[in-house]
Protein backbone atom coordinates (compact mmCIF):
# COMPACT_ATOMS: atom_id res chain seq x y z
CA UNK A 1 0.00 0.00 0.00
CA UNK A 2 2.99 2.77 0.57
CA UNK A 3 5.36 3.66 -2.43
CA UNK A 4 8.66 5.09 -1.03
CA UNK A 5 11.09 6.24 -3.47
CA UNK A 6 14.00 7.98 -3.24
CA UNK A 7 15.84 8.77 -6.87
CA UNK A 8 18.24 11.28 -8.44
CA UNK A 9 15.57 11.03 -11.71
CA UNK A 10 12.99 13.69 -11.96
CA UNK A 11 9.68 13.21 -10.56
CA UNK A 12 6.86 13.38 -12.42
CA UNK A 13 3.29 14.20 -10.57
CA UNK A 14 1.32 13.36 -13.09
CA UNK A 15 2.64 9.71 -12.99
CA UNK A 16 2.69 9.70 -8.97
CA UNK A 17 -0.91 11.31 -8.98
CA UNK A 18 -2.05 7.91 -11.14
CA UNK A 19 -0.13 5.65 -9.01
CA UNK A 20 -2.42 6.41 -5.37
CA UNK A 21 -6.08 6.54 -7.57
CA UNK A 22 -5.17 3.56 -9.75
CA UNK A 23 -7.71 0.97 -9.09
CA UNK A 24 -9.09 2.83 -5.65
CA UNK A 25 -12.21 3.19 -5.65
CA UNK A 26 -12.76 2.90 -1.55
CA UNK A 27 -11.22 6.61 -1.24
CA UNK A 28 -12.62 9.59 -1.87
CA UNK A 29 -10.23 12.00 -0.60
CA UNK A 30 -6.21 12.55 -1.98
CA UNK A 31 -4.41 15.12 -0.34
CA UNK A 32 -0.98 15.58 -2.24
CA UNK A 33 1.88 18.18 -1.62
CA UNK A 34 4.70 19.29 -3.80
CA UNK A 35 8.00 21.03 -2.54
CA UNK A 36 10.04 22.51 -5.82
CA UNK A 37 12.92 24.43 -5.87
CA UNK A 38 12.75 28.28 -5.58
CA UNK A 39 14.68 30.95 -6.99
CA UNK A 40 15.03 32.79 -4.31
CA UNK A 41 15.52 32.00 -0.72
CA UNK A 42 17.47 34.08 1.79
CA UNK A 43 17.87 36.93 -0.23
CA UNK A 44 19.49 35.62 -2.75
CA UNK A 45 18.82 34.37 -6.09
CA UNK A 46 19.24 30.33 -6.22
CA UNK A 47 20.73 29.01 -9.67
CA UNK A 48 20.37 25.17 -8.60
CA UNK A 49 20.40 22.59 -5.91
CA UNK A 50 22.23 19.43 -4.58
CA UNK A 51 20.99 16.82 -2.36
CA UNK A 52 22.75 15.34 -0.21
CA UNK A 53 21.21 12.37 1.93
CA UNK A 54 22.38 9.54 4.20
CA UNK A 55 21.64 6.44 1.53
CA UNK A 56 21.52 3.42 4.31
CA UNK A 57 19.14 5.60 6.59
CA UNK A 58 16.88 7.58 4.30
CA UNK A 59 14.61 5.19 2.83
CA UNK A 60 13.94 3.37 6.38
CA UNK A 61 13.33 6.93 7.93
CA UNK A 62 10.80 7.82 5.59
CA UNK A 63 9.39 3.97 5.67
CA UNK A 64 9.04 4.65 9.75
CA UNK A 65 7.36 8.40 9.39
CA UNK A 66 4.35 6.94 7.21
CA UNK A 67 3.90 3.45 9.38
CA UNK A 68 3.43 6.22 12.42
CA UNK A 69 1.08 8.06 9.92
CA UNK A 70 -1.02 5.11 9.47
CA UNK A 71 -1.21 4.55 13.43
CA UNK A 72 -2.66 7.95 13.47
CA UNK A 73 -5.40 8.03 10.42
CA UNK A 74 -7.31 5.35 8.69
CA UNK A 75 -5.47 5.58 5.25
CA UNK A 76 -5.76 3.73 1.96
CA UNK A 77 -2.49 4.62 -0.34
CA UNK A 78 0.56 6.64 0.79
CA UNK A 79 3.01 7.63 -1.75
CA UNK A 80 6.19 9.64 -0.79
CA UNK A 81 8.64 10.46 -3.57
CA UNK A 82 11.70 12.52 -2.68
CA UNK A 83 14.77 13.09 -5.22
CA UNK A 84 18.34 13.05 -4.51
CA UNK A 85 21.16 14.65 -6.46
CA UNK A 86 21.91 17.44 -8.85
CA UNK A 87 18.37 19.89 -9.69
CA UNK A 88 17.20 22.99 -11.44
CA UNK A 89 15.23 25.78 -10.47
CA UNK A 90 11.44 24.76 -10.47
CA UNK A 91 12.30 20.63 -10.33
CA UNK A 92 10.20 19.26 -8.20
CA UNK A 93 12.28 17.53 -4.90
CA UNK A 94 9.24 15.48 -3.07
CA UNK A 95 5.99 14.56 -3.34
CA UNK A 96 3.71 13.42 -1.14
CA UNK A 97 0.06 11.65 -1.34
CA UNK A 98 -2.53 10.13 0.80
CA UNK A 99 -5.50 9.04 -0.16
CA UNK A 100 -8.25 8.01 2.30
CA UNK A 101 -12.38 7.65 2.95
CA UNK A 102 -11.89 10.97 4.88
CA UNK A 103 -10.76 14.52 3.78
CA UNK A 104 -9.69 15.67 7.17
CA UNK A 105 -7.40 12.11 7.19
CA UNK A 106 -5.94 12.61 4.55
CA UNK A 107 -5.20 16.27 5.03
CA UNK A 108 -3.66 15.55 8.02
CA UNK A 109 -1.36 12.82 7.13
CA UNK A 110 0.07 14.20 3.97
CA UNK A 111 1.08 17.47 6.36
CA UNK A 112 2.05 15.04 9.46
CA UNK A 113 4.32 12.86 6.58
CA UNK A 114 5.36 16.57 5.91
CA UNK A 115 6.45 17.83 8.78
CA UNK A 116 8.36 14.62 10.36
CA UNK A 117 10.49 14.48 6.91
CA UNK A 118 11.51 18.33 7.60
CA UNK A 119 12.85 17.61 10.78
CA UNK A 120 14.13 13.87 10.92
CA UNK A 121 14.29 12.49 7.66
CA UNK A 122 18.33 12.90 6.47
CA UNK A 123 18.10 14.96 3.13
CA UNK A 124 20.24 18.23 3.03
CA UNK A 125 20.22 21.05 0.62
CA UNK A 126 23.29 22.54 -0.96
CA UNK A 127 22.12 25.98 -3.03
CA UNK A 128 24.34 27.31 -5.99
CA UNK A 129 23.54 30.88 -5.35
CA UNK A 130 24.45 33.82 -7.31
CA UNK A 131 25.84 36.99 -6.04
CA UNK A 132 25.13 40.65 -6.97
CA UNK A 133 28.46 40.49 -8.60
CA UNK A 134 27.59 37.98 -11.17
CA UNK A 135 29.74 35.00 -8.88
CA UNK A 136 28.41 31.99 -8.12
CA UNK A 137 28.34 30.40 -4.86
CA UNK A 138 27.30 27.25 -2.92
CA UNK A 139 26.01 26.76 0.11
CA UNK A 140 24.37 25.16 2.48
CA UNK A 141 20.87 25.26 3.52
CA UNK A 142 20.14 26.44 7.22
CA UNK A 143 17.62 24.51 9.13
CA UNK A 144 14.36 26.78 9.78
CA UNK A 145 13.19 26.75 13.44
CA UNK A 146 9.63 26.73 12.14
CA UNK A 147 9.82 23.02 10.58
CA UNK A 148 10.52 22.13 14.79
CA UNK A 149 8.26 24.25 16.01
CA UNK A 150 5.07 22.92 13.23
CA UNK A 151 6.22 19.43 14.41
CA UNK A 152 4.92 19.79 18.26
CA UNK A 153 1.59 20.24 17.09
CA UNK A 154 1.49 16.61 16.59
CA UNK A 155 2.46 15.92 20.24
CA UNK B 1 35.25 -2.06 15.30
CA UNK B 2 33.23 1.20 14.75
CA UNK B 3 31.83 2.83 11.63
CA UNK B 4 31.36 6.95 12.07
CA UNK B 5 29.93 8.72 9.62
CA UNK B 6 29.32 12.58 8.96
CA UNK B 7 27.50 14.33 6.35
CA UNK B 8 27.01 17.46 4.58
CA UNK B 9 28.53 20.55 5.80
CA UNK B 10 29.80 18.83 8.72
CA UNK B 11 31.42 16.31 6.59
CA UNK B 12 32.85 19.49 5.17
CA UNK B 13 34.03 21.02 8.04
CA UNK B 14 35.55 18.17 9.14
CA UNK B 15 37.70 16.96 5.65
CA UNK B 16 36.15 13.50 6.43
CA UNK B 17 33.04 11.79 5.83
CA UNK B 18 33.93 8.21 7.14
CA UNK B 19 36.10 6.49 9.67
CA UNK B 20 36.49 3.61 12.05
CA UNK B 21 37.31 3.09 15.55
CA UNK B 22 38.87 -0.09 17.09
CA UNK B 23 37.69 -0.87 20.38
CA UNK B 24 35.05 1.44 21.41
CA UNK B 25 32.39 0.62 23.74
CA UNK B 26 30.35 3.73 25.24
CA UNK B 27 27.57 6.30 24.62
CA UNK B 28 27.50 8.82 21.98
CA UNK B 29 28.69 11.46 23.93
CA UNK B 30 32.08 9.64 24.93
CA UNK B 31 32.46 8.74 21.41
CA UNK B 32 32.45 11.99 20.58
CA UNK B 33 34.72 13.01 23.79
CA UNK B 34 37.05 10.24 21.65
CA UNK B 35 36.74 11.98 18.56
CA UNK B 36 37.77 15.62 19.75
CA UNK B 37 40.83 14.25 21.53
CA UNK B 38 42.21 12.59 18.87
CA UNK B 39 41.07 15.39 16.34
CA UNK B 40 40.79 18.53 18.64
CA UNK B 41 40.04 20.80 15.65
CA UNK B 42 36.80 18.95 15.34
CA UNK B 43 35.63 20.33 18.72
CA UNK B 44 33.95 23.31 17.23
CA UNK B 45 31.93 21.65 14.93
CA UNK B 46 31.22 17.58 16.74
CA UNK B 47 30.52 19.31 20.37
CA UNK B 48 27.43 21.97 18.89
CA UNK B 49 23.74 21.08 20.46
CA UNK B 50 22.37 21.41 16.62
CA UNK B 51 24.52 18.29 15.86
CA UNK B 52 22.55 15.20 15.46
CA UNK B 53 22.99 11.56 15.75
CA UNK B 54 21.76 8.28 14.39
CA UNK B 55 22.82 4.79 15.83
CA UNK B 56 22.35 2.52 13.77
CA UNK B 57 20.32 4.69 11.26
CA UNK B 58 18.13 5.48 13.99
CA UNK B 59 18.00 9.47 15.50
CA UNK B 60 19.59 8.47 19.25
CA UNK B 61 20.49 11.20 21.85
CA UNK B 62 23.84 11.33 23.19
CA UNK B 63 23.02 8.44 26.34
CA UNK B 64 22.89 6.15 23.61
CA UNK B 65 24.49 3.01 23.42
CA UNK B 66 27.23 2.40 21.17
CA UNK B 67 29.34 -1.11 20.86
CA UNK B 68 31.23 -2.93 18.16
CA UNK B 69 29.74 -3.52 15.03
CA UNK B 70 27.49 -0.21 15.57
CA UNK B 71 27.40 2.37 12.83
CA UNK B 72 26.97 5.95 14.25
CA UNK B 73 26.47 9.44 12.05
CA UNK B 74 26.89 12.98 12.67
CA UNK B 75 25.01 15.44 10.73
CA UNK B 76 23.57 18.89 10.65
CA UNK B 77 19.69 19.64 10.92
CA UNK B 78 18.22 18.38 7.88
CA UNK B 79 16.92 20.59 5.34
CA UNK B 80 14.85 17.91 2.81
CA UNK B 81 11.98 18.61 1.21
CA UNK C 1 -4.12 34.71 -10.23
CA UNK C 2 -6.87 32.48 -9.39
CA UNK C 3 -8.55 30.12 -11.90
CA UNK C 4 -11.83 28.59 -10.99
CA UNK C 5 -13.86 26.56 -12.97
CA UNK C 6 -17.18 24.67 -13.15
CA UNK C 7 -17.44 22.17 -15.85
CA UNK C 8 -19.39 19.33 -16.90
CA UNK C 9 -15.83 18.06 -18.76
CA UNK C 10 -13.75 15.64 -17.20
CA UNK C 11 -11.13 16.65 -14.46
CA UNK C 12 -7.42 16.39 -15.60
CA UNK C 13 -5.41 16.47 -12.38
CA UNK C 14 -1.99 16.47 -14.46
CA UNK C 15 -3.19 19.15 -16.40
CA UNK C 16 -4.72 20.95 -13.45
CA UNK C 17 -1.50 20.75 -11.60
CA UNK C 18 0.62 21.77 -14.21
CA UNK C 19 -1.33 25.11 -14.81
CA UNK C 20 -0.65 26.00 -11.19
CA UNK C 21 3.20 25.49 -11.42
CA UNK C 22 3.79 26.84 -14.76
CA UNK C 23 6.38 29.43 -14.91
CA UNK C 24 5.95 29.61 -11.16
CA UNK C 25 9.37 29.46 -9.63
CA UNK C 26 8.47 31.49 -6.70
CA UNK C 27 6.48 29.25 -4.77
CA UNK C 28 8.18 26.16 -3.41
CA UNK C 29 5.18 24.54 -1.92
CA UNK C 30 1.65 23.65 -3.65
CA UNK C 31 -0.93 21.36 -1.96
CA UNK C 32 -3.75 19.72 -3.57
CA UNK C 33 -6.44 18.10 -2.89
CA UNK C 34 -8.90 15.96 -5.36
CA UNK C 35 -12.31 14.38 -4.04
CA UNK C 36 -13.35 11.19 -5.82
CA UNK C 37 -16.54 9.41 -6.72
CA UNK C 38 -16.71 6.15 -4.01
CA UNK C 39 -18.07 2.65 -4.92
CA UNK C 40 -19.47 2.84 -1.49
CA UNK C 41 -21.25 5.71 0.12
CA UNK C 42 -23.61 4.71 4.05
CA UNK C 43 -23.61 1.43 3.52
CA UNK C 44 -24.67 0.76 -0.19
CA UNK C 45 -22.90 0.28 -3.14
CA UNK C 46 -22.48 3.44 -5.38
CA UNK C 47 -22.52 2.41 -9.60
CA UNK C 48 -22.81 6.69 -10.49
CA UNK C 49 -23.05 10.25 -9.33
CA UNK C 50 -24.87 13.27 -10.85
CA UNK C 51 -24.17 16.92 -9.11
CA UNK C 52 -26.78 19.61 -9.63
CA UNK C 53 -25.98 23.14 -8.70
CA UNK C 54 -26.86 26.81 -8.57
CA UNK C 55 -25.67 28.17 -11.93
CA UNK C 56 -25.97 31.87 -11.09
CA UNK C 57 -24.18 31.55 -7.32
CA UNK C 58 -21.83 28.25 -7.45
CA UNK C 59 -19.00 30.64 -9.42
CA UNK C 60 -19.72 33.58 -7.36
CA UNK C 61 -19.59 31.31 -3.99
CA UNK C 62 -16.18 29.70 -5.09
CA UNK C 63 -14.65 33.16 -5.89
CA UNK C 64 -15.90 34.51 -2.36
CA UNK C 65 -14.58 31.17 -0.74
CA UNK C 66 -10.86 31.87 -2.44
CA UNK C 67 -10.79 35.71 -2.16
CA UNK C 68 -10.64 34.89 1.95
CA UNK C 69 -8.19 32.41 1.54
CA UNK C 70 -6.47 34.71 0.46
CA UNK C 71 -6.57 37.23 3.11
CA UNK C 72 -5.69 34.52 5.64
CA UNK C 73 -2.75 33.39 3.88
CA UNK C 74 0.20 34.78 1.40
CA UNK C 75 -0.83 32.80 -1.24
CA UNK C 76 0.34 32.32 -4.91
CA UNK C 77 -1.78 30.37 -7.20
CA UNK C 78 -5.31 28.97 -6.57
CA UNK C 79 -6.54 26.84 -9.42
CA UNK C 80 -10.12 25.41 -7.79
CA UNK C 81 -12.29 23.40 -10.08
CA UNK C 82 -15.54 21.23 -9.78
CA UNK C 83 -17.22 18.86 -12.09
CA UNK C 84 -21.25 18.95 -12.62
CA UNK C 85 -23.60 17.17 -14.03
CA UNK C 86 -23.24 12.99 -14.62
CA UNK C 87 -20.52 11.03 -13.45
CA UNK C 88 -18.66 7.42 -13.12
CA UNK C 89 -17.31 6.08 -9.90
CA UNK C 90 -13.65 6.97 -9.64
CA UNK C 91 -13.98 9.96 -11.51
CA UNK C 92 -12.64 13.44 -10.04
CA UNK C 93 -15.02 15.63 -8.57
CA UNK C 94 -13.33 18.46 -7.38
CA UNK C 95 -9.70 19.93 -7.98
CA UNK C 96 -8.11 22.39 -5.21
CA UNK C 97 -4.27 23.40 -5.97
CA UNK C 98 -2.78 25.90 -3.84
CA UNK C 99 0.88 27.10 -3.95
CA UNK C 100 3.03 29.31 -1.45
CA UNK C 101 6.18 30.09 -0.18
CA UNK C 102 5.08 28.52 2.81
CA UNK C 103 4.05 24.51 3.32
CA UNK C 104 1.95 25.32 6.36
CA UNK C 105 -0.26 28.19 4.03
CA UNK C 106 -0.19 26.32 1.17
CA UNK C 107 -1.71 23.59 3.53
CA UNK C 108 -4.32 25.67 5.32
CA UNK C 109 -5.55 27.43 2.54
CA UNK C 110 -5.74 24.02 0.84
CA UNK C 111 -8.08 22.64 3.74
CA UNK C 112 -9.79 25.96 4.56
CA UNK C 113 -10.90 26.15 0.90
CA UNK C 114 -12.86 22.47 1.13
CA UNK C 115 -13.81 22.84 4.17
CA UNK C 116 -15.71 25.85 3.00
CA UNK C 117 -16.64 24.63 -0.27
CA UNK C 118 -18.34 21.90 1.34
CA UNK C 119 -20.83 23.73 3.60
CA UNK C 120 -21.22 26.69 1.82
CA UNK C 121 -20.96 26.17 -2.50
CA UNK C 122 -24.53 25.06 -3.78
CA UNK C 123 -23.46 22.27 -5.27
CA UNK C 124 -26.08 18.66 -4.27
CA UNK C 125 -24.89 14.94 -4.85
CA UNK C 126 -27.51 12.43 -6.47
CA UNK C 127 -26.23 8.98 -6.09
CA UNK C 128 -27.73 5.85 -7.90
CA UNK C 129 -27.48 3.48 -5.24
CA UNK C 130 -27.68 -1.30 -6.01
CA UNK C 131 -29.51 -2.29 -3.59
CA UNK C 132 -28.76 -6.25 -2.61
CA UNK C 133 -31.80 -7.49 -4.75
CA UNK C 134 -30.49 -5.81 -7.70
CA UNK C 135 -32.66 -2.64 -8.21
CA UNK C 136 -31.20 0.97 -8.96
CA UNK C 137 -32.45 3.70 -6.89
CA UNK C 138 -31.81 6.90 -6.61
CA UNK C 139 -30.84 8.97 -3.82
CA UNK C 140 -29.88 12.56 -2.77
CA UNK C 141 -26.36 12.65 -0.57
CA UNK C 142 -27.15 13.50 2.58
CA UNK C 143 -25.14 16.42 4.48
CA UNK C 144 -22.77 15.38 6.97
CA UNK C 145 -22.76 17.18 10.49
CA UNK C 146 -18.94 16.66 10.57
CA UNK C 147 -17.97 18.87 7.26
CA UNK C 148 -19.98 21.72 9.80
CA UNK C 149 -18.02 20.92 12.60
CA UNK C 150 -14.77 21.40 10.27
CA UNK C 151 -15.72 24.70 9.45
CA UNK C 152 -15.78 26.33 12.88
CA UNK C 153 -11.95 25.17 13.48
CA UNK C 154 -11.23 28.38 11.16
CA UNK C 155 -13.59 30.62 13.45
CA UNK D 1 -41.31 41.02 -8.77
CA UNK D 2 -39.37 38.11 -6.72
CA UNK D 3 -37.42 35.18 -8.62
CA UNK D 4 -37.71 32.49 -6.08
CA UNK D 5 -35.61 28.81 -6.78
CA UNK D 6 -35.58 25.46 -4.84
CA UNK D 7 -32.83 23.23 -5.38
CA UNK D 8 -31.94 19.43 -5.15
CA UNK D 9 -33.99 17.13 -3.11
CA UNK D 10 -36.60 20.07 -2.05
CA UNK D 11 -37.07 21.26 -5.67
CA UNK D 12 -38.31 17.61 -6.15
CA UNK D 13 -40.23 17.50 -2.78
CA UNK D 14 -42.14 20.47 -3.73
CA UNK D 15 -42.83 19.58 -7.37
CA UNK D 16 -41.03 22.96 -8.88
CA UNK D 17 -37.91 24.42 -9.47
CA UNK D 18 -38.73 28.35 -9.91
CA UNK D 19 -41.79 30.79 -9.15
CA UNK D 20 -42.13 33.88 -9.49
CA UNK D 21 -44.21 36.32 -6.70
CA UNK D 22 -45.93 39.81 -7.57
CA UNK D 23 -46.03 42.38 -5.10
CA UNK D 24 -43.78 40.86 -2.52
CA UNK D 25 -41.30 43.34 0.43
CA UNK D 26 -40.36 41.65 3.47
CA UNK D 27 -38.09 39.32 4.77
CA UNK D 28 -36.97 35.87 4.06
CA UNK D 29 -39.10 34.65 6.99
CA UNK D 30 -42.18 36.34 5.58
CA UNK D 31 -41.74 35.20 1.98
CA UNK D 32 -41.68 31.83 3.44
CA UNK D 33 -45.07 32.53 4.86
CA UNK D 34 -46.55 33.58 2.00
CA UNK D 35 -45.64 30.31 0.29
CA UNK D 36 -46.66 27.94 2.91
CA UNK D 37 -49.67 29.82 3.03
CA UNK D 38 -49.97 29.64 -0.83
CA UNK D 39 -48.97 25.62 -0.96
CA UNK D 40 -50.12 24.51 2.57
CA UNK D 41 -48.43 21.02 1.77
CA UNK D 42 -44.79 22.83 1.37
CA UNK D 43 -44.79 23.78 4.98
CA UNK D 44 -43.30 20.69 6.19
CA UNK D 45 -40.56 20.91 3.88
CA UNK D 46 -39.96 24.45 3.59
CA UNK D 47 -40.19 25.24 7.22
CA UNK D 48 -37.82 23.42 8.40
CA UNK D 49 -34.26 24.97 9.90
CA UNK D 50 -32.21 22.85 7.66
CA UNK D 51 -33.28 24.44 4.76
CA UNK D 52 -30.81 27.34 3.89
CA UNK D 53 -31.47 30.35 1.93
CA UNK D 54 -29.59 32.41 -0.76
CA UNK D 55 -31.04 36.09 -1.62
CA UNK D 56 -29.24 37.37 -4.85
CA UNK D 57 -26.48 34.38 -4.84
CA UNK D 58 -25.52 35.18 -1.61
CA UNK D 59 -26.25 32.80 1.71
CA UNK D 60 -28.22 34.92 3.96
CA UNK D 61 -30.63 34.23 6.82
CA UNK D 62 -33.99 34.21 8.08
CA UNK D 63 -34.22 37.98 8.82
CA UNK D 64 -32.73 39.46 5.61
CA UNK D 65 -34.80 41.48 3.48
CA UNK D 66 -36.29 40.79 -0.09
CA UNK D 67 -37.70 43.30 -2.23
CA UNK D 68 -38.71 43.74 -6.07
CA UNK D 69 -35.97 42.38 -8.60
CA UNK D 70 -34.53 40.03 -5.88
CA UNK D 71 -33.70 36.45 -6.53
CA UNK D 72 -33.86 34.21 -3.38
CA UNK D 73 -33.46 30.45 -3.57
CA UNK D 74 -33.68 27.40 -1.10
CA UNK D 75 -31.95 24.67 -0.93
CA UNK D 76 -30.89 21.55 1.40
CA UNK D 77 -27.50 21.65 2.53
CA UNK D 78 -25.04 21.44 0.34
CA UNK D 79 -23.32 18.59 -0.68
CA UNK D 80 -20.21 18.98 -3.48
CA UNK D 81 -16.80 18.10 -3.40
Amino acid sequence: MDRIDVREAPLDVAAEYAAVQQANTADGACAMFVGSVRDFNAGSAVGGLALEHYPGMTEKSLRAIVADARGRWPLGRVNLVHRVGPMQVNDEIVFVGVTSPHRQAAFAACQYIMDRLKTEAPFWKRETVRRACGAEEERWVEARASDQAELEKWG
Amino acid sequence: MIKVLFFARLRQQLGMGELRLEDFSGTVRSLCAVLCEKYPQWREHLDDDAIRVAVNQELADSDAAVAAGDEVAFFPPVTGG
